[in-house]
């Protein structure tokens, strides 16, 4: 089985889908890797090293031909993949909700597209889980973002010269990335608050170390430890809650997310005009359309003396480990399946069926025909 | 001997068993219930005397009963516990 | 006799060595000596009739208990001790018995060639307390070998029942020393058995759970029978030894009751105040047994041990135990024992959460293990110890296929010699909401507690 | 008395030398103070803010004009300066050795030109201290900055996608910008050695959770608790220890500096080379000539896959704090000798002539005349 | 004598008392009905033929008594309390002449009228011991009180001449219990006196550090006296009381030396093992007296206060003691103390250095003040915690023009009713390296040790 | 009362004496010598024989002497400790 491993087109884009760890391991599975000359340019991998780990590294043209595989960070066009074996898995992030077109490309060219973000949220996948890898480092990344941007430092320090207070920091929306903002934040000795509508936040938030700020009566767990979007009346509560709290903050990062859906919009630009002049907000969720009103991805806006900022693809900007993680999961995810006879990963119908989105020049995926 | 003095021997030993046992670490409170078991097969003495004295020859069988079942305790009671505390001997580091 | 101060003073020491397991040995040795000296005391200062007969019989019991004593099985202990109790028990009738039926031989006879009433109180007292330590003992035994079912069982008015038995025996061991000469028998004989009766009665309605104090409890009522019948005999050893054993097992008995958190008063009175609610609180979602264990155990668990692994999950982040976890590994360190973390890639509710934690704690780095590298470590480790973690060393993630956790790689905490496993009640889930069957392994002892509150009382309980 | 605070002319520079809080002050002990308009604009301090805690505001010359006193951050050109008192007094970091000519200038203008980071370190003088106050925050700057541009997280992370191994970060140089280096890496979660030259800071570093890494024999305490120069000898030796170091290294930042020299070279492009991809270094001292080769103000430097990264003017990237306190400590020399009666500061001789440059025309400053 | 059993019992209950703070008042009544009883019994139980006079002694003496309770200052007590023993011992020389004069009202004499041997020998003890409590006391009263230099004072060849006093007095002792009865009378002197004088030579050489232990020696010397004095008398509670006080003073004074880390024997032994080299380790640059306390006495007085004020320093970044501090704060404030840090702008050495290590132990930024803030609450405080700082509370910084911090603003900690200080000697210096009046001041205990281990030992010594 | 006795009596004693104290609080350290001083003095008790019976006149002056140096040790030990056990009065909370 031909594995290839594509340099990244997306702008912007500096990840890569396989290390030379992983090319090593899934040589020793037994598929042979081909890796398309830079792809790891950006990440701090050279060529050389991925042709150490056993790898053939050449131009696109010769890696895509007769693959079964293609392994991609984000799904490129269809274009890109001529040459590769008919009913090729290509395993990569679609953004099937925001990408529609390019799934049904991959269906008209008989591909099978493999959703990575669809992946289920089990216990016994969570080692395959890209969003959970990704959105960790995201949350890591916001938090130092926002420290470099910040006109102040975040810890306290009473000196000679007087006192520094500490920033307060606060988080909207407590996932993943939600919580290792507040950890990175945390140990960067700030005063850190934050808040979410699925209530089992608030335990892990103190076992972070942070402060939990609930709208009273706010709940909206939905499936598989995703959050529901809210009613009119709980947006209301959830607002007023943000309008109180908020102007007393020096940082904020917000990272709502809500599955299939635009990210709810959590600051109002009200409420950036009450906050202190300096002030940095970090919109994780730019990308996804922005919890913040006014964010702009990959700029700095600057709004009543408040600074608003976002990445369009925020692991992006670490990209070594980023895509370390990344091609872990990837790998862990061939692992789980590899059929040692048949020399190739066989899906088992959990798994297979929530993260394939096109089989047979049809969009298969039971979230992408409701969705439409 | 007189009853006070006996008394006092009585009510001062009461306090060294209150006091000896109030420190001991909760492992070791099979192992102590063990000694102490065999120790109260003092009553032996009792029994020896009893089957040492002439005098009525039901009483001296029954304080040789006595001392079997003593003597059971007391062997017992100390085997068990040099085996119990065998389980303590410190680590050689 | 001085020798019998001295006997007595050896099993002082013997007591006092026992309180720390560094002196606990020479603490055995100690009583050994006492004994010999109590013996051979008696048998020198008494002209021996029946030296033969008594050799003989020291002989016998000699044997038999040695050949008891290694036979059993360390698991037995309990129920062993519980059995050498009833012998004392009888062995304190029987003596009493002697005495009353040849009372010139231990000096009792007052001028007119009968018993005073005052070693007749002694000896009515000694006997008693010897029968109802016998018969206690004996059902003790039964319940703790599994002989009996080790639930309590209630007689309909059973305090009534005890009371009045209690009361007579009372009222016929003052007839007994008022009585003359010649109708002593009955009442002597009234007395031993209704006393056997009530160590049965009072003993029967205890739970299996609350043998270990009720055993304890007879271990400080076969002192005050050796003691009582010492008052009789004049014999210095036996007041001393007897007053000790008796003070040293009520104490224990308490100790013991507060230890497990329950009342004293409620297990020792046995019959008359046992509740009929069933023990333990916090049901576990399944009713199986468990054993529960003491921060003090722990920690001395831990001291002993050379190797601990350490096991934090989201619990510890909770209780935000991670501070004083580290004081207590840097306590253990300072001991030479060597200490590990062991990381479980899904611990708590965020990727690195462990790490931030320990991290924060100033944990070395270089101490801290990823599942893969540790994994293998479990079988060489002496104690395994798993504060707030759950799910990732639930083996139901090997072997259940059913379970919502099969599949995920989990640590093989059932390879280490001792587990210790704090959470705060045996009703807590972990994440994936289902049971654990560590809890319920023979080397697993469940610290039921919150984290930071059990980690430092381990600290305190150590040193 | 009238104290004139101007905007900053330098490049880059972003701080002010009076915020509202020490203008109030100031003008409780007596004085009046002219701020030049938009002087706290980069801090984000607003015009009205002055004006409403007492001072007049205005553009330059108005504000300069008849001033018995003018308060910088850097020494304003002489230029700048006309309309105000002859002999009056310009409390300033003068970079004397650095700006000679500005410092004759001053001479020849009249004006009595008071150096603050003369300042003695001496304990009563420890509140006027700006290089401690600044460089403090340059030390937590220059983490941050670091951490933003290294492509890992700094923290150790064991996650279902594989462990993310702690950022080993190198501080050189144990002054208060590396004491504050270590302990923000720390927070971080890095892994953290430094080195001296100092002994003394074995244990400081310790103090801060770091490891010290000392080559053997070197011992170099100067005055006042700073740093003397190496002999070859003892260079050699330090050469070699940060050889062998260095390579493991994932961030190094450094912070060597000798008063009134070029700062220490200690690290050289082969040793940049024996570090690891995508490595990071921040030269804190590269505008006093820079500690590591190659270093280049306000540039990423890429050399070997390394990025050597450095401010010219480090404090001004966190304006709002290390205005505060330069501010603060400005506030606390003059309100430490503030006659009343006199209504203005009155010097004594151990600090006086330790901080004055010129004075009636001259050149007065011993540690200038030494130099020269 | 029943009643004599309970004295001592109450005896015993009051010493048990005294070793815990909660029921010490209790233990002051006990022992107090405990010599009510003994008193009232002795009364009743022998004809008193001088009811009157013995009714004028006791009410002397309790005049005396209280009024010497009631002035003296309570800077002065360990020099009463030696006081005091000194009359014990008197008391125990006049009771052994009494009985000497006397035997017949002590019933000590045999058939042939004349005292038997034993009770000559115990009579000797008694009045042996009572006479080296006595001058020892004395002597140890003396130099507390100031009324005599400190020092020890070495007499050449003193380790022959108390030997040779000693086995003088022996061998009289001796003698004094074979002698006829014409003969006993220059005997028994000759001890009294030779008792004085060793009393007084064994004390003299011990300098003035040692004296608490010297103290408690002679309470335990006193002890056996009154124990001595009941073996004669053949007194329970005499026996008991003595015996009870001779092994609980001796042990105390153990433990004493322990905590001081100073050798029993060398303490004890005294004129026979006291080394020449004056007391104390490490010694501060100016030899000024200062008050050292032990964890356990910190741990008290920190529970006991409502607000007590932390200033951290190097030193606790030194030690990384933020941690074990921490714990501590949360265990008293689950106590219901009030804890606040203060941080001095240059404490540690960097700027900020303590808000680093503060927020690492997770302490809350709302504990935390700056010296302005808090400056003015050290008044209201009841102790003021310094660990690891030094240069940060010198009051030379307000005071003294010429010391080299003078000028920089400093914590007024001197307010503070109860000073505790953290460091690892009296030699050690604060980075401005001079010496610290803090140290000396009468509400300062200086707990020298390192601060991460002191503040472990606290908070295992609060419970 | 037999000399065994009394030696048993004072050997049991010494015990408790031992244990008593181990557990003190050192900031008790001086409350106890005080008590154990005042209690010292049952030796009041020998004073009082002493100066009760008839037979010595000597015996009764040195007998009441004796009583009045207890009388103060007594009376003024046990105020003492109460003075300074005032200082650890539980503060109301
Ligand atoms: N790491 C991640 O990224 C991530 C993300 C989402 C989900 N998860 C899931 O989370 C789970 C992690 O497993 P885990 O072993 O760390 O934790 P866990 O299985 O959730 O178990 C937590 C344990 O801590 C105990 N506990 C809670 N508070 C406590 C306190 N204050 N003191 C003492 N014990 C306390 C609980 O029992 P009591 O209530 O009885 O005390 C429970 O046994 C896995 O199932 C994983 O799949 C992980
Ligand atoms: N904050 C800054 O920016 C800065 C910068 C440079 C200088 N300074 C100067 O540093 C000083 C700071 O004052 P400070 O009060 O924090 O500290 P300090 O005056 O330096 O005193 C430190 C104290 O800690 C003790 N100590 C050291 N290690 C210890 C350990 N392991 N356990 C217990 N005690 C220990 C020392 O005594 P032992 O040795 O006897 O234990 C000493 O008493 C001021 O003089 C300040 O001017 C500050
Ligand atoms: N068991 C597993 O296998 C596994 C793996 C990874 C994550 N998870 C869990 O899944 C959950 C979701 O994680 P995620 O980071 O992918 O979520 P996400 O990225 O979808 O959303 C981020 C956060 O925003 C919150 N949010 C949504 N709408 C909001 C609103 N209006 N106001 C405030 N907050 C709002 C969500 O509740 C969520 O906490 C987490 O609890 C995580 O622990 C489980
Ligand atoms: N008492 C006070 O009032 C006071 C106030 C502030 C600072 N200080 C002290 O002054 C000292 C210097 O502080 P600073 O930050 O201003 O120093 P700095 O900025 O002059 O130098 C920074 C550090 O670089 C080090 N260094 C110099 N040459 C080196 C070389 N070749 N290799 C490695 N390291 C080298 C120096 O030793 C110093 O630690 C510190 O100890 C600080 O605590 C004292």
């Amino acid at each position: 089985m031909k594995i290839a491993v594509l340099k990244e087109r997306a702008a912007g884009e500096t990840r890569v889908a396989a290390t030379p760890e992983t090319v090593k391991k899934l040589a020793a599975l037994g598929a042979s890797l081909a890796v398309e000359e830079g792809a790891g340019e950006a990440a701090s991998i050279s060529d050389a090293a991925y042709a150490e780990a056993g790898a053939e590294v050449g131009p696109v043209a010769k890696v895509v031909a007769d693959a079964d595989m293609v392994m991609g960070v984000q799904a490129p066009d269809v274009a890109a993949l001529s040459g590769a074996k008919p009913g090729a898995w290509v395993a990569a992030t679609f953004d099937p909700f925001g990408q529609r077109e390019r799934v049904d490309a991959y269906a008209k060219a008989g591909f099978e597209a493999l959703s990575l973000e669809f992946m289920p949220r089990i216990t016994r996948a969570q080692s395959m889980d890209v969003l959970s890898s990704q959105s960790n480092l995201a949350g890591y990344k916001a938090v130092i973002a926002a420290a470099d941007q910040y006109g102040r430092a975040f810890p306290m320090m009473m000196t000679a010269a007087g006192t520094v207070s500490a920033a307060k920091v606060f988080v909207m929306g407590v996932g993943v990335a939600g919580l290792q903002a507040i950890a990175t934040a945390k140990r960067l000795g700030a005063q850190v608050s934050a808040t979410d509508v699925r209530p089992e936040t608030a335990e892990q938030i103190k076992s972070l170390g942070g402060k939990p700020v609930f709208a009273e009566g706010l709940e909206a767990s939905g499936e598989g430890g995703y959050a529901a979007e809210l009613t009119d009346e709980q947006k209301a509560a959830q607002a007023e809650m943000v309008t109180n709290h908020i102007a007393k903050q020096d940082i904020v990062i917000t990272t709502a997310l809500i599955p299939g859906r635009a990210a709810p919009r959590l600051v109002s630009d009200a409420q950036i005009a009450s906050m202190k002049q300096g002030s940095v907000i970090f919109d994780l969720a730019v990308a996804q359309g922005g919890n913040v009103e006014g964010s702009v991805p990959d700029q700095l806006v600057e709004k009543h003396g408040v600074t608003i900022m976002g990445f369009s693809n925020t692991p992006a900007h670490l990209p070594a480990d980023s895509s370390a993680l990344f091609s872990r999961n990837l790998f862990n995810f061939l692992n789980a399946f590899w059929d040692k006879e048949a020399n190739k990963p066989v899906l088992d119908e959990e798994i297979g069926n929530a993260i394939r989105l096109t089989r047979g020049g049809e969009v298969v995926n039971p979230r992408l025909s409701e969705a439409s | 001997m007189d009853f006070i003095s006996i008394l006092s021997i009585f009510v001062l030993a009461c306090f060294v068993g209150y006091y000896v046992v109030w420190s001991v670490t909760p492992a070791l409170h099979t192992p102590l219930m063990a000694v102490t078991n065999a120790i109260s097969s003092v009553i032996i003495v009792g029994g020896l005397i009893a089957a040492a004295e002439a005098g009525s020859d039901v009483a001296k069988w029954l304080g040789l009963a006595a001392v079997v079942l003593a003597s059971v305790n007391i062997f017992g009671g100390f085997a068990v516990t040099e085996r119990m505390l065998a389980m303590y001997k410190k680590k050689d580091k | 006799m001085l020798a019998y101060l001295i006997a007595g003073v050896f099993f002082i020491l013997a007591l006092r060595g026992l309180s720390s397991p560094a002196t606990s040995r020479a603490g055995n040795r100690n009583g050994m000596i006492g004994m010999a000296i109590a013996v051979i005391t008696t048998l020198v200062t008494h002209d021996i009739a029946n030296i033969v007969e008594i050799g003989i019989a020291i002989f016998l019991g000699g044997i038999i208990g040695v050949t008891i004593a290694r036979k059993i099985a360390m698991t037995a202990m309990p129920e062993l001790v519980a059995g050498f109790h009833s012998l004392v028990g009888l062995a304190a009738v029987l003596v009493g018995w002697a005495a009353y039926l040849n009372p010139g031989a231990f000096g009792l006879l007052t001028g007119d060639g009968s018993i005073g009433a005052v070693s007749k109180i002694e000896m009515g007292l000694g006997i008693a307390i010897g029968a109802i330590t016998f018969s206690g003992s004996v059902i003790a035994f039964a319940k703790l070998s599994g002989k009996m079912s080790g639930s309590p069982i209630m007689l309909p008015g059973r305090h009534v029942i005890n009371l009045g038995v209690l009361g007579a025996i009372i009222v016929l061991t003052a007839l007994f020393a008022l009585a003359g000469p010649g109708d002593t028998m009955p009442l002597i004989v009234a007395v031993t058995v209704l006393a056997f009766v009530i160590g049965f009665l009072l003993i029967i309605p205890i739970g299996g759970a609350d043998m270990p104090v009720v055993v304890s409890m007879l271990n400080s009522y076969s002192g005050w029978a050796a003691a009582a019948m010492g008052f009789t005999l004049g014999n210095t050893a036996m007041i001393i030894t007897g007053a000790l054993v008796g003070s040293s097992g009520a104490i224990l008995s308490y100790i013991m009751c507060r230890a497990m958190n329950r009342s004293f008063i409620s297990v020792i009175a046995g019959g008359f105040g046992a509740d009929d609610s069933g023990g333990g609180k916090g049901e576990p979602r399944e009713q199986r047994p468990y054993k529960q264990g003491s921060a003090a155990d722990a920690a001395y668990m831990l001291e002993q041990a050379e190797r601990v692994i350490i096991i934090p999950g989201y619990g510890m982040a909770v209780a935000q135990a991670q501070h004083a976890l580290r004081e207590m590994a840097d306590v253990l360190e300072a001991k030479g024992v060597e200490v590990k973390y062991a990381i479980h890639p899904v611990a708590g509710r965020m990727p690195g959460h462990m790490n931030v934690l320990l991290a924060e704690a100033s944990v070395e780095y270089d101490k801290v293990f990823e599942l893969e590298d540790i994994n293998s470590e479990f079988a060489q480790a002496d104690v395994a110890f798993i504060i707030g973690a759950n799910d990732v060393v639930n083996p139901a993630a090997k072997t259940d296929k059913s379970s919502p956790i099969y599949g995920m790689p989990v640590f093989d905490v059932d390879k280490a010699k001792q587990v210790f496993f704090i959470k705060r009640s045996m009703g807590g889930v972990g994440y994936a909401g289902v049971d654990n069957d560590v809890f319920y392994m023979d080397q697993t002892m469940m610290l039921l507690s919150d984290a930071k509150k059990m980690v430092e009382e381990i600290v305190k309980a150590m040193d």
